[in-house]
């Protein structure tokens, strides 16, 4: 039985698909946009991934699904939340990694793991969507850019600006009342991008704070956001192009074990 | 005597000229997109040749909402509330409360007779009440804002949302796509949960008749229809309560010239 | 951050109020025994505002002292400066904080005081102190003592309760034996014995702090158009950062300037200000109060300086301590009221004429919250207008603050 | 979901047995309690309002008070989805956003008229305030004294900060004790019965061995009971009915069904997979909904706090008929809120190693800071210094528009996940050879 097994990370943003075959390698991946008809989503990111893979479905042994959709990925065999998929993830990729941070367009989680990538302990945000990938969105959108830009023009900042907001809504208009007070973009970008470091770092030291640090979801593709949480920090953080796919590779590593474990 | 008024609200710039404080002249309005000034310049142009009024013969400008002071040659600014509050009583003169949902804020305001603020109220806290979720939803919901509120009236068991987050309320609201509610429905609730807490806002100043809505989601019959039902009263509803509040700061920049002409001093305010 | 408040040594006699017997004054407090004018005050104010790493606890260490952070608003401070140790008033950490810590331990929906503060001892900017207390004024600032316990276990913490019994003829022995338990920590700190001749010498020097803080009150009330909002409360701020021997002269010069002073009554309505008796509002926000037009004419900033108007040290002065909490005249949120807050909130309008209530509440504190509704009520059956607004420690945008604040001043100035 | 293996067995539920009896009872004993408010004839016994935490309940019983628990009427309210609509009232009355949910829940329904789906609440003759570890208290019965215009009686209890009261302590209490005696003979117009007090003292003393028997239950290995879910239903009369022999009874009943369960096999789950210490305030109005995210995972809940909100009896403490009034002071000293976090944490401590909890969950409350202040404090205790898991979630007791379904899920999925797969390494590293 070749055993190729799948993740499908279904987030609020974003959903993500890995393939992963023998010895863990990842075969094809795909990444789309997750819109209202969630388990067509699901399909048709496993769909992308396999034709990425130059695999067909029934090539493929065990199907993981993970995020805040997990539920919907019918055609999958196990489901398990993407705390844990980002913990196994992280390890796989950086096996140094003791702490986790994820953000992603909902929601915001620092993750402290063991050395077999097994969660110690975690924090999530708890109010609202401040401080997450949808509260950069939304401030990329007020000043008229889009999310890809802003990370590296906030590198460009001269003095950034200090924005309080703790509302993603409200940081908006904040955000709109300093542009029309003639603060560079640049700036405001910069003190967006603290204020979120700073946010994530009060939960990360809620778990915890130990080397090494592995950033991974959509935001950590931000390299303004990782140079923020980097200067916060004080410490190096670990990033890959295959952040943002953590947690569907995570899914995948988890199905690989619960196949091989037999019945767990 | 032209007086003007100027609403550089949050999200759409609203203007209006009015003569001897009682003919409107002319309405217009522009999207403010970041740069309120520049749209306030355009309304100005815009109402000026509605009217056919060059821009000097504007006696009195008065500003309001929340770029009051970013128009220099403006002769006096007033709040919002102020504003709303007298071009409320302009249009409907038994008002004695208003509700304006705007863009980033909704506001509630008894008020007296002659249109003065007694009490007033505004969702302070979260944005979760206010106008742009409503933009938010059109866009996620992929309907037109126009169009939102015909085809909420096609509603037959309206689906509330719980989530007092704007932003989380989207995806519960994408939940409900996906978990096969009718559309109608869904904007229907969003409708509710907005009148619902607009509401809450105005049994804190206290309600009585008659109420007039204001801002921009007069122009939303699905909102009007919401609010009507959750405070099971009537309301007074008008195309122009869209410029409510740059109709009273014209109304307010009226009273004020008239006062500076007759008296030589103004009194300090 | 602004530079760290520059102290330059000097020796000399102290100009005015006599340290008691075992209190050095330290030569970093020149600055503060010297300046002269209003102006200069506000400045050294704002400075030791802005730096979050209290300068003067600092300043009075360096001369040996010991200093114990009182939380708001009745720690018995007079028992702490009769060990000859410096009471210094723990009033938040300012708009330069940023709080990433204590977020997590206490709790999302709590005042920025309390988490500020706990800030502070979190991040080791606590360090200048020898001891805490907390009195049981709601049940934050008690939970912050059982905390503390755990992050600061070298130094110690004591937590208040505050009686709310105000009939019992128990309540004030009751009382007593509260500050001994207190008085027991204290001595251990100091290092030396309670007396209470000493305490009753420390009952004096804070009544006299009293009475000038009041003749400023009665100042900002009657003639508010001689001394700004900011200005009043920078005053009173510093009284809880400075050695009181340093502060009552400062302050009593500051007085006799301001009532001196010649400035145009302004066309502004008057108002009280109720609500912050604990966490303190910023300063744009207090300026942003009087700018839109409004005269503040009573007010419950600094309630820590004015919780009872005097004291008399009496033949007991532990007693007479405990007897001027209990029986205090002085109604403030967190105190249960033997009045009736209608009366109470009505009585307070009319001391003061004023024209309308600003109830600027720390948001998340419930103690204030909740009066709110009961002064509400008296203040609607009387027609009179009042706005409620939230405040935190720190922000930057007011926009929303002034639009409420203006609607406010221009209901009541608009016919 | 039904092809979708999730990771841990969905359990069937709960067997159908449990929570039956007893629960029936208990309904009862909630109708016959809030119907004998409407039934009284004019002119009806004199009520009192009164606190759970720190209560009077005996001495009020004794002089013929009828109590009633405006905690425990907002609680009923949330559990029948009651409380959003009184909480928007109070709001609307100037109560901000951020005041605790019974206080506003139950000022709300008073400004209504106090009609509740079951049963009209009186309005209050005598306002008992026990200040017992919570401030919100004070300003509470400050409140409905100011808009009932009755009398109020505050009755001040100190904060425990040492494990034992000091003398000044209870010389305090009992002198306040005297005075409220004074204050119901003058209202009543009835001589104080000492002899009466003992005999309510001793029916107390009854319910609460009966009581602390239940608790105790959650020791064995599987627990026949659910200590906090179940616990919520029980907590009535311990904490109301508490000196009338009813109480007492339905103990006994109670702790006959638990011994059958435990005869029977009849447990909460047909497997304990978890057991759980639970901390905090309950969220009523979707205790279901939270209910089901613990079953999901084979997790019950052996001990929790927030069932000592009325007093620590399961710590020794007993009404005691032969000391009266200094049992009663005791009482009032030994509400879980009045202890300070020192001795709160010692508590937790003691109970998971008492109860062998694998776990504790705590359930921090939006609009409680009384329980919650502190509660991220003593998370973080619990696992760097204790070692013992700990999750932290947040919600509303009284709000609905604070309980977010899926993210209370997501983490508690996550939780137990993670659990489950340390145990999973851990039976591997211990059957695997080196
Ligand atoms: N190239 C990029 N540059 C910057 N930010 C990005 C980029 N791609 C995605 N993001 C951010 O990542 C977020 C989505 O993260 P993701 O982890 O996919 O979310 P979720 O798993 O919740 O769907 C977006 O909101 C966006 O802000
Ligand atoms: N034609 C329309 N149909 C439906 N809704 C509209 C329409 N025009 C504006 N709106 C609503 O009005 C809001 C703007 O209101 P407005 O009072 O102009 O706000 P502000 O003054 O704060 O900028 C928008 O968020 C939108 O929801
Ligand atoms: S404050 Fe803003 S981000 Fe927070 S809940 Fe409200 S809308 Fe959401
Ligand atoms: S601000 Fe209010 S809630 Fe906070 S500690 Fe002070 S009194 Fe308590
Ligand atoms: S203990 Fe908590 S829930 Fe109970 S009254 Fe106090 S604040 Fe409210």
């Amino acid at each position: 039985m070749t055993a190729v097994v799948a993740g499908v990370d279904i987030g609020s943003t974003t959903a993500k698909c890995v393939v992963l075959g023998e010895d863990s390698r990842i075969l094809g991946k795909s990444l789309s946009v997750v819109g209202v008809d969630i388990v067509k989503d699901a399909e048709r990111a496993l769909e992308a991934a396999l034709a990425d893979a130059h695999l067909s479905r029934p090539e493929v042994s065990f199907i993981t699904g993970t995020g805040y959709g997990r539920y919907k990925v019918y055609f999958g065999q196990l489901v398990v939340t993407e705390i844990s998929c980002h913990a196994r993830g992280a390890n796989f990729l950086f096996p140094g990694t003791r702490l986790v941070v994820d953000i992603g367009g909902q929601d915001t989680k620092a993750i402290r793991i063991d050395d077999k990538g097994e969660v110690v302990d975690f924090a999530m945000n708890d109010k609202c969507a401040a401080g997450t990938g949808r509260f950069l969105d939304v401030c990329a959108n007020a000043l008229g850019y889009d999310v890809g830009e802003i990370g590296p023009l906030s590198l460009q900042a001269r003095r950034a600006v200090k924005v309080t907001s703790t509302c993603t809504v409200f940081a908006e208009s904040e955000v709109t009342s300093y542009v029309s007070r003639g603060k560079d973009p640049k700036d405001i970008l910069a003190g967006l991008h603290a204020s979120i470091a700073n946010r994530t770092l009060s939960l990360m030291q809620r778990v915890g704070v130990e080397p090494e640090v592995t950033f991974t979801g959509g935001v950590s593709q931000n390299e303004g956001m990782v140079h923020a949480l980097h200067r916060r920090l004080g410490v190096p953080v670990n990033v890959s192009p295959l952040s943002q796919y953590l947690g569907a590779l995570g899914a995948a590593l988890h199905g690989r074990e619960r196949l091989s474990g037999g019945a767990a | 005597m032209i007086t003007g008024g100027l609403d550089l609200g949050a999200g759409v710039i609203k203007g209006v000229l009015l003569e001897d404080g009682r003919r409107l002249l002319a309405t217009a309005s522009a999207p403010s997109r970041g740069i309120p000034v520049q749209a306030a310049r355009h309304v100005l142009d815009t109402l000026g040749e509605t009217a056919n009024i060059a821009p000097d013969d504007i006696d009195y400008l008065c500003t309001t909402g929340f770029g009051r002071y970013a128009i220099p040659e403006r002769n006096l600014q007033v709040s919002d509330f102020t504003s709303s509050a007298r071009g409320a009583v302009f249009l409907f003169p038994k008002t004695r409360l208003v509700v304006d949902v705007g863009t980033q804020a909704s506001r509630t305001m008894s008020i007296s007779e002659t249109g003065k603020v007694l009490k007033f109220k505004m969702n302070e806290k979260c944005a979760a009440g206010a106008g742009r979720f409503v933009e938010r939803c059109s866009k996620y919901l992929q309907v037109p804002l126009e169009e939102m509120g015909p085809k909420a009236l096609a509603s037959e068991r309206p689906k509330l949302i719980s989530s007092v987050c704007a932003v989380l309320a989207e995806t519960e609201i994408i939940n409900n796509v996906a978990e096969g509610v009718p559309l109608a429905d869904i904007l229907m609730g969003v409708f509710l949960s907005l009148s619902q807490r607009a509401h809450s806002l105005m049994r804190y100043v206290g309600i009585q008749p008659e109420v007039t809505l204001v801002g921009g989601l007069v122009r939303n019959v699905g909102m009007v229809k919401a609010l009507h039902d959750t405070i099971g009263m009537d309301l007074n509803v008008a195309p122009d309560a869209y410029y409510a509040a740059a109709l009273g700061s014209a109304v307010l920049g009226h009273a004020r010239l008239q006062k500076l002409t007759t008296a030589p001093q103004g009194v300090g305010g | 951050m602004p530079e760290l408040l520059k102290i330059g040594s000097w020796a000399g006699d102290l100009p005015d109020g006599e340290a008691p017997a075992g209190i050095e004054i330290s030569p970093d407090f020149r600055e503060f025994t010297e300046a002269e004018s209003v102006e200069r005050i506000v400045h050294l104010a704002q400075e030791v505002l802005a730096d979050p790493t209290f300068p003067t606890v600092r300043a009075w260490r360096t001369a040996g002292g010991k200093a114990i952070g009182c939380f708001p608003v009745y720690t018995p401070q007079e028992l702490v400066h009769s060990f000859a140790m410096m009471p210094v008033a723990i009033q938040g950490g300012g708009e330069n904080l940023e709080i990433s810590r204590a977020d997590a331990a206490l709790g999302s929906f709590l005042c920025s005081i309390s988490k500020s503060t706990l800030e502070m001892a979190l991040t080791g900017l606590l360090d200048p102190f020898d001891g805490f207390v907390f009195p049981y004024i709601c049940d934050v600032s008690r939970n912050l003592d059982g905390i503390f316990t755990r992050v600061l276990p070298q130094r110690p913490s004591h937590m208040l309760h505050l009686p709310q019994n105000f009939t019992s003829p128990a309540t004030i022995p009751f009382l007593v034996a509260e500050y001994r338990s207190l008085i027991e920590k204290l001595e251990r700190v100091a290092g030396r014995p309670f007396s209470p001749e000493d305490l009753r010498a420390s009952l004096e020097v804070f009544n006299e702090q009293r009475a000038l803080v009041d003749r400023l009150v009665v100042l900002k009330r009657d003639a508010p158009w001689k001394v700004t909002l900011v200005e009043y409360y920078l005053l009173l701020r510093l009284g809880g950062l400075l050695p009181r021997e340093v502060h009552i002269p400062l302050l009593r010069r500051a007085i006799a300037e301001l009532e001196g002073r010649e400035r145009k009554n302004k066309d502004a309505i008057r108002v009280i200000v109720l609500g912050p008796f604990c966490e303190q509002p910023t300063l744009e926000l207090l300026q942003l109060i009087e700018d839109v037009g409004c005269y503040v004419v009573g007010d419950e900033l600094q309630m820590l300086h004015r919780w009872c108007p005097r004291i008399e040290p009496g033949t007991d002065p532990l007693e007479s301590l405990a007897t001027s909490y209990v029986r205090t005249p002085v109604d403030i949120g967190v105190r249960s009221t033997p009045t009736t807050k209608a009366a109470a909130i009505l009585a307070r309008v009319d001391a003061a004429k004023a024209q309308g209530v600003l109830f600027l509440t720390a948001k998340f504190c419930e103690p204030a919250l909740e009066d709110v509704v009961l002064y509400r009520r008296a203040l609607e059956g009387r027609g009179l207008p009042y706005l409620h607004m939230e405040f935190e420690e720190k922000s930057t945008t007011y926009e929303q603050a002034r639009l409420q604040l203006e609607t406010f001043a221009e209901s009541i100035l608009f016919e | 979901m039904s092809d979708v293996v999730s990771a841990p067995a969905v359990s069937g539920g709960v067997s159908r047995s449990f929570l039956r009896d007893a629960r029936g009872l208990q309904r009862k004993l909630v109708e016959e309690y809030y119907g004998a408010f409407a039934s009284v004839d004019q002119p009806r016994r004199p009520v009192a309002y009164m606190l759970v935490g720190g209560n009077l309940t005996e001495i009020l019983r004794s002089f013929g008070y009828d109590v009633v628990f405006p905690e425990i009427v907002a609680l009923n309210c949330a559990i029948k989805h009651q409380s959003l609509e009184n909480i928007l009232h109070a709001e609307s009355l100037g109560y901000g956003l951020d005041v605790c949910g019974y206080v506003k829940n139950d000022l709300g329904l008073q400004d209504l008229g106090g009609k509740t789906s079951f049963g009209q609440i009186p309005r209050p003759d005598l306002l008992v305030c026990s200040f017992s570890g919570c401030y919100v208290y004070v300003k509470w019965w400050e409140a409905l004294a100011e808009s009932y215009g009755a009398p109020l009686f505050m009755f001040d209890v100190p904060y425990m900060r040492e494990e034992t009261p000091r003398q000044e302590d209870i010389a305090y209490l009992v002198s306040q004790l005297w005075e409220l005696v004074h204050l119901l003979e003058k209202r009543t117009g009835r001589a104080f019965d000492m002899n009466e007090l003992k005999r309510v003292l001793a029916e107390s003393r009854r319910a609460e061995d009966g009581w602390v028997e239940f608790l105790r239950a959650g020791r064995l290995r599987p627990s026949p009971i659910e200590a906090y879910f179940e616990s919520i239903f029980y907590m009535f009369p311990i904490n109301v009915l508490r000196g009338t022999p009813g109480a007492a009874d339905f103990y006994d009943v109670v702790n006959e069904e638990v011994r059958a369960r435990v005869r029977d096999g009849n447990y909460p789950l047909p497997e304990e997979k978890f057991r759980v210490l639970v901390e905090g305030v309950p969220p009523y109005t979707n205790y279901r909904t939270f209910w089901d995210f613990f079953r999901k995972w084979g997790a019950v809940s052996v001990v929790a706090t927030y069932p000592k909100v009325g007093g620590l009896f399961d710590r020794g403490f007993r009404h005691d008929p032969s000391r009266p009034f200094e049992s009663i002071a005791e009482y009032s000293l030994g509400a879980y809120v009045n202890q300070s976090w020192p001795l709160r944490r010692k508590i937790i401590a003691d109970y998971v190693k008492e109860y062998q909890a694998d776990a504790v969950i705590i359930h921090g409350i939006k609009s409680c800071r009384s329980f919650t202040a502190g509660q991220g404090d003593l998370r973080d205790w619990l696992i760097h210094d204790q070692g013992v898991p700990t999750l932290y979630i947040e919600s509303d007791h009284q709000d609905p528009r604070y309980f977010a379904p899926a993210q209370i899920k997501n983490r508690m999925d996550a939780f137990f996940e993670s659990l489950e797969q340390r145990r999973a390494v851990a039976a591997a590293a211990g059957a695997a050879p080196g």
